[in-house]
């Protein structure tokens, strides 16, 4: 078949695209080439329209063991332990169907992780659903949960935490980011370099079937519209029990007794075959040579193009020493999995692929990788999204505070999750000090005394307001989070989800998310070690609200001085830390009772924020807080509330609170204003309390304290807790019991 | 024999009453989609000592019960089911056979 | 005592319940494959929970044909003592060890949640350290957790006091609410008629440390231990919050 | 039609090449056994607007490919994997029918 433009411009190059590969290869390319390009050059897998911008953000730190570039990031934790942890997307497979494209995205993540050397210990998840009543959103809703579980709670990884949040703006282009957490010890982690000419390269696990094709290049970076329905029959089906197996094979040829067998090891995720073994020709100087026809097969007939570019799941790539070929496919017979090998490493620095004998893939290693394409493109500010002023004045204020805050306690996008995560098993691993239901999760770190905390947050509202700041503030909440549970934050992970980088706007919101997670995580000291860039997510023109999903890591060095957000017990004293300010700008408070977004964003200072998460673990660590959680969407009232009745064990206590606020109550109760944590201590606890706040310079004010079975907020706000828990707990079951289930 | 079998219910309730239809719904992976499920049955069966089996592919048996509707708009509007909840259309095949059936 | 922990292919709580029996509890444990075919030396045989075979055609069909599970039978048989844990429980069932059978949650999905269990039977070798009506915290984490049996094995279950933990709230009344999956009579474990197979859905090996899930899921094990005429030696590790190892 | 369906595979494959056998397995849950698949299936079709929906019931189909056996053996052994994995006797009926079919 004649290879032309057009072609080439149905696998989603463009024509200049396609004249550099041909004065690249000084020919025109096969079928299989072209294949190749188009996967290796897809935004996916060659980052070219994010490589030069993500250039700027802070890699680099004492800890970190491994920065962007391998599968996953490392960072040192001590006791020669390392976690490797990173972010993914898998958005619009799990638009096209809901269930098996989100169990396919942890099946992902996992990979990445366990292609380390590092078993999985945790598994998180960021979830974006359209407006909560929209006719797909129940179905999307219960498919994505119910795929999440299934991978994670059949590979027995545990799904300790994540967020759901409801937008108008993921109608039609939700959002699926999966994070997974795995521990290695230091001097153990594995990388994906292919050298040692002559090495064979074995395939092992899932046989090879036609299961997402173009996935990489089409599912992953083509807009979405009415022929998203031709692209169905592409969808893969995961099948976490066969990664199990290939998770404990892989885990125990990684192991001290037969490591010396293995050179390279790399999952087949995107662009499968194609982009595994380039990528690790490229990492390690060298070039391969594979005969196609020892891909182990699911069906008769798959051409070599299909193979190479097949995303068929539960697959690895092992570069072994050679000689070695028999013990390791014994280890993974003992595991009932196939082992084949399927070429060697050569010195070409070129991937050649022959089929039957027939040479259809030889191809320099460089033009598909280091050397792809990389776009500075045009950034223009778009027109606000809103005037920017919000005039107080015009706003009525509530009359019945009562019903106004349980309104907002079963708002989609404030009432509980438990929905959600009681579908997961948080269990399994037996490390889970915290579950789902607080501010961050925490999970004892094995062999040791410590413990990491996680957690996935982004408040896409002020993205869209203001991509910088609400950038800025993203990685902000995800420190408070790590700060509330007592861990003192150590590294960053981020999956940065946004519409199309041809448009000037959707670059220019780009940037200024990068800009924003480079600053913050250089005040923090976080360094930014794995990632993934999701472009094209907008259907029939409409990108989606900016949404940089920052996934945050902290250390507790002793696991029993983790804090969760509910209140203990009677008596304690309820303490805020940080300052109230008259700031209502992107409240869910305005969106929810005003149904208006605007008034910009609040207010924040990355020096006070950092202050405050000092003052917050330095207490944590002498043992003060009996519980901490900050405040976030809803203000203050919604976070006191949440102290009251989010103990998943215990029943619900009330609170006695006095604020003197001098400003419009509503702002004080519903205003987001950043840097603020609401910690509840023993009373004899407040002067060691107030003493670590001065030497912090963090404003703190005793304002209430635990009492009785009613929360009450001056005269203002007098609900019952059994009440708040009931409204809060059954939202969203409700919400969603309206959508059909099979 | 085929359609003795095909006639008769598996499930009870079949005697006498009033006539409505029993709809035998047959939802099956697609063709060339991964069923794990299949996968494994094959492999144990094969470590149980039945080499002979060779491919295993496994869906879904549903018996629906319809009343009150005539066999035309039985059949469209159980095709509708089908692709709308009976059926994942993006990994599975479905058919069906509807009969005359005593509404219980 | 010697204890027996199973890995079958998806076994997920194997390494979990290894570790409480070994560093918490100071017990000596084999570690069994699913390919081995003997069981000899070994006072109890656990059955951990997972998705064995991926939980493939029906939870626990597929792994109760495995070589171990002929041992299993025949130690079983033989009066040794055999404990099932959530998938554990449903290979028991498949196997015809234990009767019922386990099928889907009336809710349909999978629930993972700390449930309430009331003691129904407190002179059994797997209850022996609780008291009748004592009330367990005890999580649960299972999609297909839902016993039932016809009304014959039913009877004879009540009748053999076979019937040795039910899903209750923490006041241990049985009501619909404190029932997480729709169980017949509320029942979260059984014995065998013989009294030395014991099933059960929920996980006393995530219920063994303060710091993780609580400690009511020890008083299982150590009844067991007692059965066997043992007492727990002291742990090889302190059992606070400050354990030294996860599995 | 019903011979029609029977005779059909909904499986790809079935062109040409030696014949072995094609078993259709139908595992359905015993009467009065619980199925709160089948309710919750019966209530989502009531609420996508379908009242004429009754009782629905939902067992499991499956395909098995059986090579170089007799018809005779091919049945015995298949009732013989029916009752060891392929249905639970305790709370499940099943039935099978055998066809000739090409081995792919
Ligand atoms: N998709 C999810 N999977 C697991 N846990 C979740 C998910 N979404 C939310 N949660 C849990 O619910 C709790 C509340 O979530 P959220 O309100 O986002 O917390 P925060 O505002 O502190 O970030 C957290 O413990 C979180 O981990
Ligand atoms: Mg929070």
């Amino acid at each position: 078949m004649k290879i032309t433009a057009d072609i080439a411009l149905q696998h989603g190059l463009s024509a200049a695209e396609y004249e550099r590969i041909e004065s690249t290869l000084g020919r025109a390319p096969t079928l299989e080439e072209l294949g190749v390009f188009s996967v290796m050059w897809s935004e996916h897998c060659s980052y070219k329209s994010s490589r030069i911008h993500l250039r700027g953000l802070p890699t680099t730190g004492p800890r970190v063991l491994q920065g962007p570039g391998e599968n996953a990031g490392a960072i040192d934790v001590g006791d020669g332990l390392a976690v490797v942890f990173k972010i993914e997307s898998h958005n619009h497979p799990s638009f096209v169907e809901p269930f098996q494209g989100a169990a396919t995205g942890v099946g992902g993540i996992l990979r990445d992780i366990f292609t380390m050397g590092a078993r999985p210990i945790a598994n998180l998840n960021s979830l974006r659903f359209g407006a909560i009543d929209h006719p797909r959103t129940g179905f999307l809703v219960r498919g994505v949960v119910g795929g999440i579980g299934h991978y994670g709670n059949c590979i027995g990884v545990p799904t300790v935490g994540g967020e759901v949040s409801f937008d108008p703006g993921y109608d039609h282009n939700i959002l699926v980011n999966a994070f997974t957490l795995g521990v290695v010890k230091a001097d153990r982690i594995f990388r994906a370099r292919a050298t040692g000419v002559g090495n064979p390269v074995m395939y092992v696990g899932s046989r090879t079937g036609r299961d997402g094709i173009h996935g990489a290049s089409l599912l992953a970076s083509a807009e979405f519209d009415a022929e998203s329905e031709s692209k169905r029959p592409t969808v893969q089906v995961g099948d976490p029990f066969t990664e199990k197996l290939l998770l404990e094979a892989c885990l125990e040829l990684m192991s001290p007794e037969l490591s010396h067998h293995l050179v390279a090891i790399q999952d087949m995720g995107a662009a499968g075959l194609t982009s595994s073994s380039t990528e690790m020709a490229s990492r390690g100087g060298t070039g391969l040579d594979l005969d196609l026809s020892l891909v182990p097969l699911r069906e008769s007939g798959v051409t070599p193009y299909e193979i190479l570019l097949s995303e068929s799941q539960e697959r690895m790539l092992l570069v072994l020493h050679q000689g070695s070929e028999d013990a390791v496919r014994a280890i993974f017979s003992k595991w009932d999995l196939e082992a084949a090998v399927i070429g060697h490493v050569t010195d070409t620095k070129r991937l050649r692929c022959t089929f039957e004998g027939k040479l259809v893939v030889d191809l320099p290693i460089e033009p598909l990788t280091d050397d792809a394409p990389a776009y500075d493109r045009p950034a223009a500010e778009p027109h606000a999204s809103d005037d920017g002023k919000l005039n107080l004045k015009d706003l009525p204020e509530p009359t019945d505070y009562n019903q106004t805050l349980l309104r907002l306690m079963e708002s989609p996008n404030l009432c509980s999750r438990e929905w959600v995560y009681r579908q997961y098993d948080a269990y399994v691993g037996g490390g889970t000090v915290v579950r789902p239901g607080s501010d961050a999760a925490v999970v004892r770190l094995p062999g040791t005394e410590k413990a990491i905390a996680m957690t996935v947050d982004c408040n896409s509202r002020l993205c869209l307001v203001d991509p910088y700041v609400g950038t800025v503030s993203a990685v902000a909440e995800a420190a408070r989070n790590l700060a509330a549970s007592g861990a003192e934050p150590i590294g960053v992970t981020n999956c940065l989800n946004f519409g199309s980088p041809e448009k000037p706007e959707v670059m220019w919101q780009f940037q200024q998310a990068v800009a924003g997670l480079r600053d913050a995580c250089l005040a923090f000291g976080t360094p930014v070690i794995s990632g993934n860039v999701s472009f094209y997510n907008e259907t029939e023109g409409r990108s989606i609200p900016p949404t940089p999903v920052i996934g945050m890591v902290g250390l507790l060095e002793d696991a029993s001085q983790h804090v969760t957000q509910w209140f203990k017990s009677e008596g304690d004293a309820i303490v805020l830390l940080g300052r109230n300010r008259e700031e209502l700008g992107s409240s869910e408070y305005l969106a929810v009772v005003h149904h208006q977004v605007r008034g910009g964003v609040p207010w924040i200072d990355l020096e006070i924020e950092r202050r405050l998460i000092r003052a917050v673990v330095a207490s944590a660590r002498e043992g003060l807080l009996r519980s901490a959680h900050d405040v976030a969407e809803g203000g203050l009232a919604v976070a006191l509330a949440e102290c009251c009745i989010t103990s998943e064990t215990t029943a619900p206590l009330g609170a006695r609170i006095e604020l003197e606020g001098g400003f419009r109550p509503d702002a004080l109760l519903f205003g987001e204003s950043h840097a603020r944590m609401i910690v509840s201590v023993r009373r004899r606890h407040l002067t060691r309390l107030r003493e670590i706040a001065r030497r912090e310079d963090v404003p703190i004010s005793v304002i209430g304290e635990v009492r009785g079975k009613v929360l009450e907020i001056g005269d203002l706000v007098g609900v019952d807790v059994a009440t708040l828990r009931e409204c809060w707990r059954s939202a969203l079951t409700k919400a969603l019991a309206g959508s059909a289930a099979a | 024999m085929p359609i003795f079998l095909l006639q008769r219910s598996s499930f009870p309730g079949d005697e006498g009453g009033i006539m409505g239809w029993l709809a035998r719904v047959y939802v099956t992976p697609k063709a060339g989609v991964l069923d794990p499920q299949g996968k494994a049955v094959q492999h144990s069966l094969h470590t149980l000592g039945y080499p002979e089996v060779g491919d295993v592919r496994i869906g879904k048996y549903m018996e629906v019960r319809l009343a009150d509707v005539s066999r035309e708009s039985a059949e469209v509007r159980l095709r509708e089911m089908c692709d709308r909840l009976l059926a994942n259309r993006v990994i599975e095949d479905f058919r069906f056979e509807i009969d005359a059936a005593p509404v219980d | 005592m010697r204890w027996g922990v199973i890995t079958f292919p998806g076994s997920n709580d194997d390494a979990q319940t290894a570790f409480v029996l070994e560093r918490l509890l100071g017990e000596s444990v084999v570690r069994l494959w699913h390919k081995d075919e003997s069981v000899d030396g070994l006072d109890c045989v656990v059955l951990p929970g997972g998705f064995s075979y991926g939980d493939y055609l029906r939870c626990g069909a597929v792994a109760r044909l495995s070589p171990i599970m002929r041992a299993v039978e025949a130690f079983a048989q033989g009066g040794g003592m055999v404990l099932g844990i959530c998938n554990g429980f449903q290979i028991l069932c498949e196997a015809g060890l234990l009767p019922g059978a386990l099928i889907r949650n009336r809710e349909l999905g999978f629930s993972c949640r700390r449930v309430h269990v009331r003691v129904e039977e407190a002179d059994t070798h797997f209850t022996n350290r609780c008291r009748r009506g004592d009330v367990l915290d005890i999580p649960i984490k299972h999609g297909e957790g839902c016993y039932i049996a016809d009304d014959a094995t039913l009877r004879s279950l009540e009748a053999g006091r076979q019937i040795v933990l039910r899903y209750t709230d923490a006041e241990g009344r049985v009501t619909p609410e404190a029932n997480p999956n729709g169980s017949l009579g509320a029942i979260a474990g059984i014995r065998n008629a013989r009294g030395n197979v014991f099933g059960l859905m929920p996980h006393p090996e995530h219920a063994c440390e303060w710091l993780v899930g609580g400690e009511d899921g020890r008083k299982i094990f150590l009844s067991i231990i007692a059965a066997q005429g043992g007492t727990a030696e002291t742990p090889a590790v302190p059992t606070s919050s400050k354990v030294l190892s996860g599995p």
